[in-house]
């Protein structure tokens, strides 16, 4: 096994879907069957390599960087091909991996109108080559590179097989179909924010120059912010074009926008994916790149973020509240609950970025089967609007008490996966990293505990509408509403089980990456 | 070196000089004013003389001869059928120039660049004299200096004028009916 | 003795350039022109490449760079290498021409002759160290790209293309001869090298400044950059396009080897004088392309204010490094970087326009709609070549931006960093119309008039295919693993190694 | 990663010569080592309810009664053994560390726990076979005791925390299984809004628990208990700086779980829920999880020098919740609803003890109350599965239909109301007596409020169960139902709970035995309570007279007569309005807090989002389609556009102009000349 | 003789040509008017010559070859000229807005 440890392992998880995904390019159109399976196959191929490599990973060691590489790539500015994983982007490949199989299984009869399953997996296998590869990458234009492949095939899942119906922009008036708004809306977030992102990854790369080779390698260039290097006025500029490129993805407040029409546009599978996995990419590059690089200026805008991350959460509880369409509303619950992961990432502490992380492992778990279900919800009402819905426990049982799980997942029930990463970013804010102030993550904190009711408010206002009373007529006679169907059954269960899991045993999780976001923060702000 | 004003007033080359010039310049400007079409390009005819004129008066035979062949010889020729090919109106008052709303910025924009390029001269070579060559510059000379120097633009002149040659006609010919089509 | 192993690829392409006129003589079958076209440009090739590696290669002696005729003529790497861009573009123009040409009535013996011609100026250029040999070169690029555009001569749009590019053109060109003699007048010679080291009296006059003023201007004219760009979209749209997809690559880079040459070469030492002229000049080409190119509606002139921006892109490490007195290798290698891959990307994208041209007989973006429909492949393709114009990874687009970027950032001032933010923003903005035409022929319906049943039974011509095929790996490798590119752009800058 | 699944058990010795009771203590050995079990067999019996239940031959109720029936006879067992020789226990199994700071999946075994796990074993047991009667036929047979075993289970998780945070997962199991519970009938939105309403208090008073503990254990740097224990009582601890505000924090929580007031609102709602529901949560267990929180922290509220105030505030709020709260009973229909706000009533009264320090007193009362509370819930139940409604006026004169009903309904009442020698007498009377002790001791404000203020609760208490039993049970029946008396299966455990309400206060006669005060004493930590050493005579002699003078009073307002009109007829005009709305507390939440977020802000919000947020993006996009079409305008006419402005000026015709300009050609070569100009000028100048 | 009164001379005749190039509508016209300014340049280039006594010659010999390139251009520009003529009976180069957005 020599040859898989060293980085050949992480290599076959990064890009075996884009191998699947060339196949799947030589599929004859008409053979969909051949399509689905090799599709399944290399989800299922990719999956169980990924837990042979969190088998095989070292515990003990989980703050080193394991199973990695590191390659010449681009010569001329000297990128590597440097990949490796520690306990922190572990679990999160992890959970790439499993979302990808998740929505293959779900996809195996749902397909979204316009038929073509074949564009349709191919473009899921190529956003698991990025998805994965943005958590394995070690080198900034790596990084960047897989960061930005995502945008692609989501772009095309949003506008192909989006939602149709017409959509008033607000404040210019213009009348257009939601999926081409969403699509370019969602794009043009992302490239805004990368474009700077991209512009800091080169200034970083320049400084180091200042002491040595240029380098864009993550793990050096650590050694260096914490050595002090990277300080002043340009500490502070690239401080702000990283943190604009993340936060867009994240999305903080106020660069949220894109969300809810993205993931109101998107395909099921296409919402799934975004919200389980694109999201964390943002928060992702927060506690990999940017803490550890530029730490005193991480820590100099800390204030900030969690400032952000609350507006996050009560704004989006609060524009939940008001939501009549089921995805939506979900949408919105997801700018609140990764306000609650910044919360985290912004005391910079190890129980903050612990409960950052977990909380992004829930989010993924919970909002990808909110999702989920509210997808196959959509797809068998032809409608999203609450008000129309109701009684759902009546004409859908298992639906409905999927729904429910699910909502009350999403709240943080305690002892379902949720609540780790909401009641952890609450208890690090008590006690933010030495020198922030005390008092207002103090304050923070407890306007996100207030945060914390609205979400159930607004959860149990959805089981409400949704789940309860009795049905209206126009849905007694419907004979599309059938319960929960086999390859539902499938892609969900997994994740119920994995909610329940995480939620009683969250070492899982914690288990990798306690020592490794110990050992960052602890480098990252001298213990 | 540099001379004044009184020095070049008693050179007689100077007088010359004006001799030749202003007759250019006032043709050069009839060539962008006049309202007769064949007027304006025999006018082209003065202006390119008077270059020529003025490039023997330094010395540079070659040169001047050749500007007198190939332009007044070839170029004027292409021009004054073009002039007839397209039945360009020959009367006096033909509709030839822009309207005034255009002229006027032209103009403007002209003489802008007029001073812009003048000021630059004049600010960098002041009053420097130009010594009159003592012999004019041979034929010979040119040619050894062009073969060994720019053998390569000379030869990709060669392409330039070919294709200039072979383009133009297949571009200008009119295109034989369908029937050459198999 | 002159060496004729460094002539050796302009004499192979003027043979060739007499051989495609020789057959066209002599045969009825037109596309044999193509094929010995073809030949002659693999045959030139071989010596470029022998060139390269000569000091490796046991029969071959004599190290770059080779000066011939005064140092008026230099083949070195970074000549090498652009002659390599240029015949590979010429090479892929031709192949975008056969099924175009005959489709309606060309004549096609002439039509490749005067690219081959083009061709020809285009790598004399490459070589050219002195103004002489550079202007003729650049009026072979520029005679038959005239011509070139008014191919179509029943079309009312191509002679207007025609004769605006011409008009636009000549008046470059004496802007920029103009600027050449006044270069002259103050300093005494034409060659790159002694103007490089001019001395600090001649550099200061007014004169000389107005010379290279005005000869960077009349270079912008061959890249379309502000303030020649205004032909851009007219002679794009009006042109026939194969034509348009050479003079958006071919044409176009060789005004960048202009421009290279002169910055680098001529006026290495005076960068603080061009710098804040380029720096100006990128930031309006860019800002201007990309903010008109939003409202465009059809394809190729959506592509011309595309190429008035990538121009733009382009100029920025030129104009940031310049000015800001930095290490000018970088930028230099930046923008061959960039150079080579707008090469492919543009080219694969033309060819994707003329593949759908070809069926639905419009340019229009409206009668592309849903052209998924009708050719899925075809428009896969599309997408993956405006995006990578777009500089999306993994497409090889990104690595252009990436270098232009890294060489603006590089410099380490605020004329590097302004123009990067600016660039950025750009970079959003061109988004919103490569997105458009994605958007128009992925996402939306098929128009009325458009029969996709009919359109989908149309084949694509062989020669397209192979020319799209060759842009798509070209695309998705160069993207995946840009190191080639990066050192090919190495290998060409490292003529300016010792000069700074 | 499994190997660390291995238990890490901590054993105590720390016992402090302070506690006012000897406590002799073992660990309980493999008992006390397999007490998780009380814990897991709930919880497992849940899923396989869920998945089996409505295969097995008993829908699930017997899973579930076979559940609790072991709960109840392991937790006899232990409370047997506590008894005996005292058992302190803690077993923990790590469930991951995040920085400093462990999580950990424990079980206490010490007097505290065992009490609540007999507790909750034997009422939940008497209960669920109770419920088989009474949910038979429902549509959600299985589904019901599906989640009674979930709340059962998440009561224990609660109660067998040794952290801070088992102890919130418990009690927001408890929650959510209580929301199921409450909204059992959601196909009215009634129900579904009133499990709501449960929800959401409980959510809003989390938010203090979180903090709470939240600041607890950062400042002890610690969750378990046993852990900030130690470091608070050797000193090790930056607690005494925020200690009053973790423990009003914490309080906060347990006002929401307890229904103190002013978060009391959601309690009578929650009779919404089926019956037995009520019984077991409403009245024995889940309401009680805040008084057992209080206690489980006793060791820090007791100690000034770290709750500060805390242990007043409490007092007070519980005294206002049992008299105030009792009041709203007065003016009920609803027999479910007097029985929910006498509920909250007598957990004020418990709130109320633990302030004033009365440790056991406060517990004794929780334990009887549990018994006298449900037996009174389930003889409700009994009386609405007779006559089909949970009013009063559709009952009356059921003391003939339904003899083992009214018999054990009326132990029930003596219990609640006091009267000797039922448990609540002794529990309530030695609240009662230790507040007055400690007024006497410590005279403050907050003492003397409780004291008097329970002696009043007293009152209404008897008053208003003497209303209800006047109009249940008394007079003629003026239902249309066929009233009848409940089947086997639901008498006996109304019998079963009789016994305890009748017998369970003798485990606590002051002065006579203190086995409950044993008991509940075997803790860790050094509980340093005020409690009354013997009866207080003086205080029975006025307290039972009160009581019996509010029972004949009652009786006497609501004796049966003539019309139900006339009985309703008698009210107290300024107090009954008030009363019947509740003190408008509800109305104030629903009209001040809730419809104004959901409305206004939550769509002020949205509106905000879309407008105004989301308005940057969307007019840069509108300006730069706007700056495009005007470069782009100006990029191909601008000549036009200077002329057609120039010949505007002069008065030419446009359109004449504009026909006579359009040498394009040549506008672009001005352009760019202009431009080659404007450089160069630029460029002469600087 | 200075050497300003040749550039000079070349600078108006380049300004006037480009005045021409600007104003003129028949594209006959155009096409001289650039002859003018490429003639201007040739002034400068001799002149320039004569003054450095540049030995070898090379404004002379750049001059040589504008004056060939300019020969080229016209044949180019004229052929150009009759083909738009072909299709619109027309020369005037103000008509040319078939491309107008």
């Amino acid at each position: 096994m020599e040859w898989f440890d060293s980085g050949w392992g992480l290599s076959l998880v990064v890009f075996l879907p884009l191998v699947g995904a060339l196949v799947l390019a030589a599929i004859p159109r008409a053979n969909e069957a051949a399509m689905k399976w090799v599709a399944l196959v290399t989800a299922i191929v990719t999956f169980v390599v990924s837990i042979v490599l969190a088998m095989r990973f070292d515990y003990g060691a989980a703050a080193d960087i394991q199973f990695g590489t590191n390659l010449p790539w681009i010569d001329a500015i000297s990128a590597n091909y440097h990949i490796g994983i520690d306990g922190i982007s572990l679990p999160l490949v992890v959970l790439s991996t499993f979302i990808t199989l998740l929505v293959v299984i779900y996809s195996w009869e749902h397909w979204p109108e316009p038929h073509n399953p074949k564009l349709l997996l191919a473009l899921v296998m190529i956003l698991a080559t990025g998805m994965t590869g943005t958590f394995v990458a070690l080198d900034l234009i790596l990084f960047f590179v897989f960061f930005e492949i995502v945008l692609l095939p989501m772009y095309f899942m949003i506008g192909i097989w989006g939602d149709t119906s017409m959509r008033v922009v607000p404040v210019v008036n213009w009348e257009i179909e939601l999926r081409l708004y969403a699509s370019i809306k969602f794009f043009l977030f992302t490239l805004f924010g990368s474009a700077f992102m991209l512009l800091g990854f080169l200034a970083l790369y320049f400084k180091s120059g200042d002491v040595g080779p240029n380098t864009f390698d993550i793990l050096q260039l650590s050694e260096l912010g914490r050595a002090g290097v990277f300080t002043g006025a340009f500490a502070f500029w690239v401080f702000a074009a990283l943190f604009l490129g993340f936060a867009v993805k994240v999305p903080m407040w106020p660069l949220h926008t894109w969300l809810p029409d993205a993931h109101t546009a998107a395909p099921t599978i296409g919402s799934v994916i975004l919200a389980a996995i694109l999201l964390k990419l943002g928060t992702y590059g927060f506690i990999r790149i940017l803490i550890p690089i530029l730490p005193d200026e991480a820590r100099r805008w800390a204030w900030f973020i969690g400032v952000l991350a609350v507006i996050g959460i009560i704004y989006g509880s609060l524009a939940c509240l008001a939501q009549n369409d089921v995805k939506r509303l979900i949408a919105y619950s997801s700018v609140g609950h990764m306000g609650f992961v910044m919360l985290g990432v912004a005391t910079m502490t190890d129980i903050g970025i612990n409960a950052a992380i977990i909380g992004m492992v829930a989010h993924g778990l919970i909002t990808g089967l909110l999702f989920f279900i509210a997808g196959s919800m959509a797809h068998r009402y032809h409608t999203r609007d609450m008000n129309r819905l109701g009684g759902q426990m009546l004409l859908m049982p298992k639906m409905g008490v999927l729904l429910g799980f699910a909502a009350m997942a999403s709240l943080g029930l305690p002892s379902l996966a949720g609540f780790w990463g909401e009641f952890m970013s609450l208890l690090a804010s008590f006690n933010p990293l030495d020198g922030l102030s005390l008092g207002l993550f103090r304050t923070l904190m407890v306007l996100a505990s207030i945060g914390t009711v609205m979400t159930a408010g607004y959860m149990l206002w959805m089981l409400r509408s949704v789940n309860f009373g009795e049905p209206a007529a126009e849905w007694l006679d419907d004979h599309n509403l059938h319960d929960v169907d086999k390859f539902e059954w499938m892609a969900w269960a997994p994740l119920v089980v994995m909610t329940i899991a995480i939620g009683i045993y969250p070492k899982i999780v914690l288990g990798a990456t306690n020592d490794a976001v110990v050992n960052l923060v602890n480098k990252a702000f001298g213990g | 070196m540099t001379i004044t004003f009184s020095d070049w007033i008693t050179e007689i080359a100077n007088w010359v000089f004006l001799a030749i010039a202003l007759p250019t310049l006032g043709a050069a400007i009839l060539v962008v004013s006049a309202k007769n079409i064949v007027r304006a390009v025999l006018a082209l005819v003065v202006t390119l003389a008077g270059t020529a004129a003025l490039f023997m008066m330094l010395g540079a035979e070659f040169v001047g001869w050749t500007v007198v062949l190939v332009y007044i010889g070839a170029v004027i020729i292409l021009f004054l059928i073009g002039i007839m090919i397209t039945r360009a109106p020959l009367t006096k008052n033909a509709d030839l120039s822009q309207p005034m709303s255009m002229r006027a910025p032209a103009a403007l924009l002209s003489i802008i660049l007029f001073a812009v390029i003048g000021w630059a001269v004049v600010a960098s070579f002041g009053a420097a004299a130009i010594p009159l060559p003592d012999e004019a510059t041979t034929t010979a000379s040119i040619g050894e200096t062009m073969f060994t120097n720019w053998v390569i633009p000379f030869e990709v002149m060669s392409f330039v004028l070919l294709a200039a040659l072979v383009g133009g006609i297949a571009l200008a010919r009119q295109d034989a009916p369908e029937e050459e089509e198999a | 003795m002159i060496d004729y192993h460094a002539i050796l690829p302009e004499i192979i392409l003027g043979v060739t350039v007499l051989a495609v006129l020789a057959t066209d003589l002599v045969t009825r079958e037109k596309y044999y022109g193509a094929i010995v076209g073809m030949v002659g440009l693999f045959a030139a090739l071989v010596p470029i490449f022998t060139l390269g590696v000569c000091d490796d290669l046991a029969f071959c002696s004599g190290s770059l760079p080779r000066e011939l005729f005064g140092g008026s003529y230099v083949v070195d790497q970074y000549s090498l290498v652009m002659k390599g861009l240029f015949i590979g573009a010429a090479f892929i123009a031709i192949l975008l021409s056969v099924a175009y040409l005959q489709s309606d009535r060309f004549y096609e013996g002439e039509y490749y002759f005067l690219l081959l011609a083009a061709l020809f100026g285009a790598v004399v250029m490459a070589s050219s160290r002195d103004f002489i040999t550079m202007i003729v070169g650049l009026e072979l690029v520029s005679g038959p790209g005239f011509l070139l555009a008014g191919w179509r001569k029943a079309d009312e749009k191509s002679n207007e293309a025609a004769l605006k590019y011409f008009i636009i053109g000549v008046i470059a060109f004496a802007l920029l001869v103009m600027g050449v003699s006044l270069l002259y007048g103050i300093s005494g010679t034409q060659l790159f090298a002694d103007l490089a080291v001019a001395p600090a009296a001649v550099v200061d006059e007014p004169v000389f400044l107005l010379g290279m003023l005005f000869v960077f201007l009349g270079f912008t004219f061959k890249i379309s950059a502000v303030p020649f760009h205004v032909w851009t979209p007219d002679v794009y749209e009006g042109s026939p396009t194969p034509v348009t997809a050479w003079l958006s690559v071919g044409s176009k880079t060789a005004g960048f080897v202009g421009f290279l040459s002169v910055a680098y070469l001529a006026f290495p030492t005076h960068a603080n004088l061009w710098g804040p002229l380029l720096w100006i000049l990128a930031i309006a080409s860019m800002t201007l392309g990309n903010l008109v190119a939003v409202k465009q509606t059809n394809i190729v002139r959506l592509l011309g204010y595309s190429s008035i921006a990538q121009a733009g892109f382009m100029l920025a490490p030129f104009g940031a490094a310049a000015a800001a007195g930095a290490d000018l290798q970088q930028a230099f290698g930046a923008t061959i970087i960039y150079l080579l891959i707008y090469a492919v990307m543009n080219l694969g994208a033309f060819g994707v326009v003329i593949a759908g041209g070809a069926r639905v007989k419009s340019y229009e973006l409206d009668d592309w709609a849903g052209m998924w429909r009708w050719a899925p492949g075809l428009t896969v393709l599309l997408a993956m070549f405006f995006m990578s114009l777009a500089g999306i990874p993994p497409l090889a687009g990104w690595f252009a931006k990436l270098a232009m970027f890294s060489a603006t950032i590089g410099v380490g001032s605020w004329w590097g960093y302004s123009i990067a933010v600016i660039a950025a923003l750009n970079s959003v903005v061109a988004f919103v119309y490569y997105s458009k035409v994605v958007k128009s022929t992925v996402f939306d319906n098929v128009p009325d008039h458009v029969d996709p049943e009919a359109l989908s039974r149309i084949e694509l011509a062989p020669t397209l295919t192979v020319a799209l095929g060759v842009t798509t790996i070209l695309v998705l490798f160069l993207g995946v693993f840009p190191g080639v590119i990066g050192n090919l752009s190495k290998f060409a800058s490292e003529i300016l190694a010792g000069t700074f | 990663m499994l190997a660390s699944l291995t238990p890490l058990v901590t054993r105590f010795a720390f016992l402090s010569e302070e506690s006012g009771h000897e406590v002799h203590a073992g660990d309980g050995g493999a008992l006390a080592q397999w007490a998780w079990l009380i814990v897991v067999v709930p919880v497992v019996i849940t899923f396989l309810i869920v998945f089996f239940g409505k295969k097995s031959p008993l829908k699930g109720w017997g899973m579930a009664t076979f559940g609790m029936a072991f709960v109840a006879v392991y937790g006899a067992v232990l409370a047997w053994v506590n008894l005996q020789e005292g058992i302190l226990y803690e077993g923990a199994i790590e469930i991951g560390k995040i920085g400093p700071f462990a999580l950990q999946w424990g079980w206490v075994v010490d007097g505290l726990s065992i009490m609540m796990y007999f507790l909750v074993g034997v009422v939940g047991f008497l209960v669920f076979v109770y419920a088989k009667g009474y949910m038979k036929g429902d549509v959600r047979y299985t589904w019901f005791f599906a989640s009674f075993s979930l709340f059962a289970g998440g009561m224990l998780v609660l109660v067998s925390a040794p952290n801070l945070i088992q102890l919130i997962v418990g009690w927001e199991l408890v929650g959510v299984s209580s929301y199921l519970l409450i909204a059992h009938y959601w196909e009215d939105f009634d129900n579904v809004d009133a499990g709501n309403k449960a929800f959401m208090t409980n959510k809003v008073a989390d938010v203090g628990l979180f903090i709470g503990a939240i600041i607890m254990a950062l400042s002890a740097g610690s969750f378990q208990f046993s852990e900030i224990f130690e470091k608070m009582l050797s000193g090790q601890t930056s607690l005494a700086q925020f200690g009053f505000w973790a423990g009003l924090a914490l309080f906060i929580g347990a006002m929401g779980k307890s229904a103190q007031f002013p978060f009391h609102v959601w309690l009578p709602d929650a009779m919404a829920g089926p019956t037995p529901v009520s019984a077991l949560m409403h009245a024995a267990t889940m309401v009680t999880a805040g008084i057992y929180l209080v206690a489980r922290l006793f060791p820090f509220y007791q100690l000034p020098e770290f709750a500060g105030n805390v242990n007043a505030i409490i007092a007070i709020i519980g005294a206002i919740t049992l008299f105030f709260m009792g009041l709203l009973a007065l003016t009920q229909d609803d027999i479910k609803k007097v029985l929910a706000y006498s509920t909250v009533s007598q957990l004020g009264y418990m709130m109320a003890a633990m302030g004033v320090g009365a440790y056991s007193a406060g517990l004794f009362h929780l334990f009887t109350h549990a018994f006298f509370k449900s037996l009174l819930f389930l003889g409700a139940g009994s009386v609405i599965h007779a006559v089909h409604s949970n009013n009063m006026s559709d009952m009356g004169g059921l003391r003939k239909y339904m003899p083992a009903t009214f018999w054990t309904f009326m132990i029930g009442t003596g219990a609640l109301v006091g009267l000797f020698p039922f448990a609540g007498f002794w529990s309530k009377d030695e609240i009662i007596a230790s507040g007055y002790h400690t007024a006497s001791v410590d005279p403050t404000f907050a003492a003397w409020f409780m004291v008097i203020l329970s002696i009043g609760g007293a009152f209404i208490t008897a008053f208003y169960m003497a209303r209800a039993v006047s109009l249940t049970f008394f007079g003629d029946y003026t239902g249309h139902a066929h009233p009848h008396e409940s089947p086997k299966v639901m008498t006996l455990p109304l019998m079963g709970l009789a016994a305890f309400a009748a017998f369970a206060g003798f485990l606590n006669v002051p002065g006579v035995t203190d086995v409950f005060i044993r008991w509940v004493t075997v803790r860790a930590f050094p509980i340093v309570e005020h409690h009354a050493e013997g009866l207080n005579w003086p205080l029975v002699f006025i307290v039972t007279p009160i009581v019996l003078v509010a029972l004949t009073v009652g009786f006497w307002l609501f004796r049966p007569k003539e019309t139900q009109a006339e009985r309703d007829a008698f009210t107290i005009p300024v107090l009954y309005p008030l009363f019947e709305h509740k003190f408008y507390i509800d109305d104030f939440y629903m009209d001040g807090i809730i419809r104004p977020t959901m409305g206004p802000l939550a769509d002020g919000t949205l509106w905000i989002d879309m407008n105004i947020v989301d308005a940057v993006p969307n007019l840069a996009g509108g300006a730069a389609k706007h700056v495009a079409a005007a470069v782009n305008t100006v990029d191909q006419n601008v000549v036009d556009g200077v002329f057609n402005t120039a010949s505007a000026g002069t008065g030419a015709t446009g359109g004449f102009l504009r026909k006579a300009l359009t040498g394009r050609v040549q506008q672009y070569a001005a352009m760019s000349f202009a431009g080659v100009v404007i450089i160069a000028a630029l460029f002469m100048i600087f | 003789m200075t050497i300003i009164q040749f550039v000079l001379l070349g600078a108006a005749l380049f300004s006037i040509g480009l005045y021409g190039v600007l104003t003129r509508k028949n594209a006959v016209l155009v096409l001289a008017s650039v002859e003018l300014m490429l003639a201007a340049v040739n002034v400068n280039l001799v002149a320039f010559d004569v003054y450095l006594g540049d030995a070898s010659h090379a404004g002379q010999i750049m001059t040589l070859f504008l004056i060939a390139l300019a020969a080229a251009e016209v044949g180019i520009g004229i052929a150009i000229v009759l083909l738009v003529f072909r299709n619109r009976r027309s020369a005037n180069i103000d008509e040319l807005d078939v491309m107008r957005y």
